[in-house]
């Protein structure tokens, strides 16, 4: 993960916070941020924090500030997509081995259709098995949606209507990463000695963007939510089949 | 190609080897990998002759193959031709050349996808390298519905609900109604009045004025029987749905100890 | 929080602790302490800090200068018995749940129903379901109830002893009567133009009252909320089964 510190958007100088109020209100400003941070498990997003303080509040500055004021110490202040939360510094992680779980373990493919996922997003699920070669059982993405990191973005514009992949914040979340295209491009990739032999040359991977916002050929999912449902309900157990249709 | 193949023969379980990769482009990068070179650079007509070879070499030993290798080796083989055969004049078809870098585009897709997730599964992960608060405290929004309704909305909707429901009967004319302690009282009075064996419905007609027929026969039928119960009158019937008669009781010398007590409960319970 | 940094980190010296370690280790030791207090599902006692952290953190010295760094944040390390835990600040729960006020339209049917328990009151469900035509569910109830408009008078003194619902004040208030028999008759409402089409001849509307006093068919209600209440809340916790029985 990239260091707590400095990711937030630089546009505004830090010291713009200062002038502009009285030492009491960027105090007590920062004391419902943090409060309201520190109470929840889940990123919240900004405009959930701008519609629960109070409307003089500059969240974004405020969010700057106190992503510095904990910058390197045991829990930080780390931005995942639009969401804010606090986390335990990441080379803490020995301490604390009794709280952790050890996460579900990831098949190979599954672990394979999550980034192609995430780096080609939005995805339909023959998309998928073209790169990988090989189909995709219906179990891997259910496992993936399960998890919370991969979403049915909408349909694809073209015949069938497949739908389409995407990932969540959630996605995010799991795998501390500021915004989706803080994940490696190839040359990070290939300074990462992650590749079993040679480094290819000619290798690329596509910057992956997540913006909700449907493609010139996505459709949108909604409408038809209610059937699918039925559908999988019929075909496989509860939970999969809950997740499964529906935007999350 | 040997590493690959050779591994594979050498052992009986070979199905399951194959079973190991993951699709035909699984197998030729392994295969190309074999080589040690760059997949950029490699020979995609020796990456082809080798993974034909060893569909080949799977079919001699009748070795079972999943349609996709086989369709794979089926494209390959027609690849190979078109790289061996020089290109024609007025052919549509790609050219071997062309198909060779989708091919190779192929694979090199493959290999940075695979690199990627072997990023993600380093990567530090919620749960298990960096944890959320651990006692998360609730943020909740109380949503309270204020109902809103104007009173023109209100009449049209009373309005035109007795418009259409209009001839329907509408009468709320209060009932007479007959609580079980009056009931008790009045037969009580009634059937000590009464010579012998009465029908009960008889005695109920005179409980009162009023045609509350079934009202009056709800609660008088309930009365009679804490009557009975008390012993304080008897009650017969020839037969189901035979008429009832009722009669003050007889000989209340055969009363035993437990009717005593009854008449106290009776008591209490008229009190 | 005040000043980016400065509480936590080393560079302003507190009290006794500094004495003995190099800045360095002091804010390690505070920042394992944080990690852990933040990531803990329950609180923790020094006999477990102490039993997680490295031998040479002195347990209760940090505590104390981590509580006083914490100080009038929007966060504070409390103490709950034998464990610390971090708590938001008291004076800001309020920012932690707000109550909001939603506007809602009242359905079709329940203003059906309103209108038939101000003209007909006292009625029973039974009552209101013979003029209607089609039977009441009871959330339609709950929701007249809710919105503080219709009560519950008391009991029918009649088979089951259903009770009766009668008009509250607050009724009168919303829709601004001044009592309750300003609600037009059947002939201002003929001249009001709200019948939609031709009126049956034989109809009628009742001269409403909302007199509180029980009719000669009605019992009191009263005590048997108790009861009612306890057979409710056994039942379900849905808002519909909530409301049930008895008066809000």
């Amino acid at each position: 993960m990239s260091g707590a510190g400095n990711d937030i958007d630089g546009e505004t100088p830090r010291s713009a916070t200062v002038t502009a109020l009285t030492p009491d209100d960027r105090r007590a400003h920062l004391r419902m941020l943090e409060a309201l941070l520190f109470a929840s498990r889940e990123p919240l997003s900004e405009a959930m924090l701008a519609d629960r303080l109070p409307d003089d509040v500059n969240v974004r500055l405020c969010l700057a500030e106190l992503q510095s004021a904990y910058a390197g110490r045991g829990v930080v202040l780390a931005r995942r997509g639009d969401g804010w939360a606090f986390r335990t510094a990441d080379d803490l992680a020995w301490l604390m081995s009794r709280e952790m779980e050890e996460p579900k373990k990831l098949s190979r493919p599954a672990l394979e259709t999550l980034a192609i996922i995430a780096y080609h997003q939005p995805v339909t699920r023959a998309d998928i098995e073209e790169i990988r070669g090989v189909s995709v059982s219906r179990g891997t993405l259910d496992v993936l949606m399960d998890a919370g990191w991969v979403r049915i973005r909408g349909r694809r514009r073209s015949p069938g209507r497949p739908v389409t992949y995407g990932t969540t914040p959630g996605f995010l979340d799991h795998f501390a990463l500021t915004a989706i295209d803080d994940l490696p491009g190839m040359e990070e990739l290939k300074g990462a000695g992650l590749f079993d032999g040679p480094v290819p040359g000619g290798l690329s991977v596509p910057v992956p963007s997540d913006d909700p916002a449907l493609r010139a050929d996505e459709d949108p999912y909604e409408g038809d939510a209610e059937e699918t449902r039925e559908e999988e309900t019929g075909a496989s157990g509860e939970a999969d089949a809950d997740g499964e249709g529906e935007p999350r | 190609m040997g590493e690959v193949i050779g591994l594979q023969t050498r052992d009986k379980a070979f199905v399951v080897d194959l079973d190991g990769f993951e699709g035909p482009l699984d197998l030729l990068l392994a295969l190309a990998r074999t080589e040690k070179v760059d997949i950029a650079k490699m020979s995609v007509l020796a990456l082809v002759e080798q993974y034909l070879a060893f569909i080949e070499t799977l079919r001699e030993r009748r070795i079972e193959i999943a349609s996709d290798y086989l369709v794979m080796a089926a494209w390959l083989a027609y690849l190979k031709a078109r790289l061996l055969v020089p290109k024609q004049a007025r052919d549509d078809e790609p050219d071997g050349e062309e198909l060779a870098a989708i091919l190779a585009e192929r694979l090199q897709r493959l290999e940075a996808m695979r690199v990627a997730a072997r990023h993600l599964a380093e990567r530090p992960r919620l749960g298990r390298d960096i944890l959320a608060r651990g006692q998360p405290e609730a943020i909740r929004d109380h949503r309270i519905a204020r109902y809103e309704a104007s009173l023109v909305d209100l009449l049209r909707a009373y309005a035109e609900q007795r418009r259409l429901r209009g001839a329907a009967r509408v009468e709320m004319a209060p009932r007479r109604v007959w609580s079980l302690t009056e009931m008790y009282e009045c037969l009580e009075r009634l059937v000590g009045k009464a010579a012998g064996w009465t029908p009960l419905q008889t005695l109920l007609d005179h409980a009162g004025p009023g045609d509350d027929r079934e009202g009056r026969l709800a609660a008088g039928f309930s009365a009679s029987l804490e009557l009975v119960r008390e012993g304080r009158a008897e009650l017969r019937q020839a037969g189901p749905f035979e008429r009832l008669d009722l009669r003050t009781r007889q000989g209340r010398d055969g009363q035993g100890p437990e009717d005593d007590g009854r008449e106290g409960g009776a008591d209490e319970r008229r009190r």
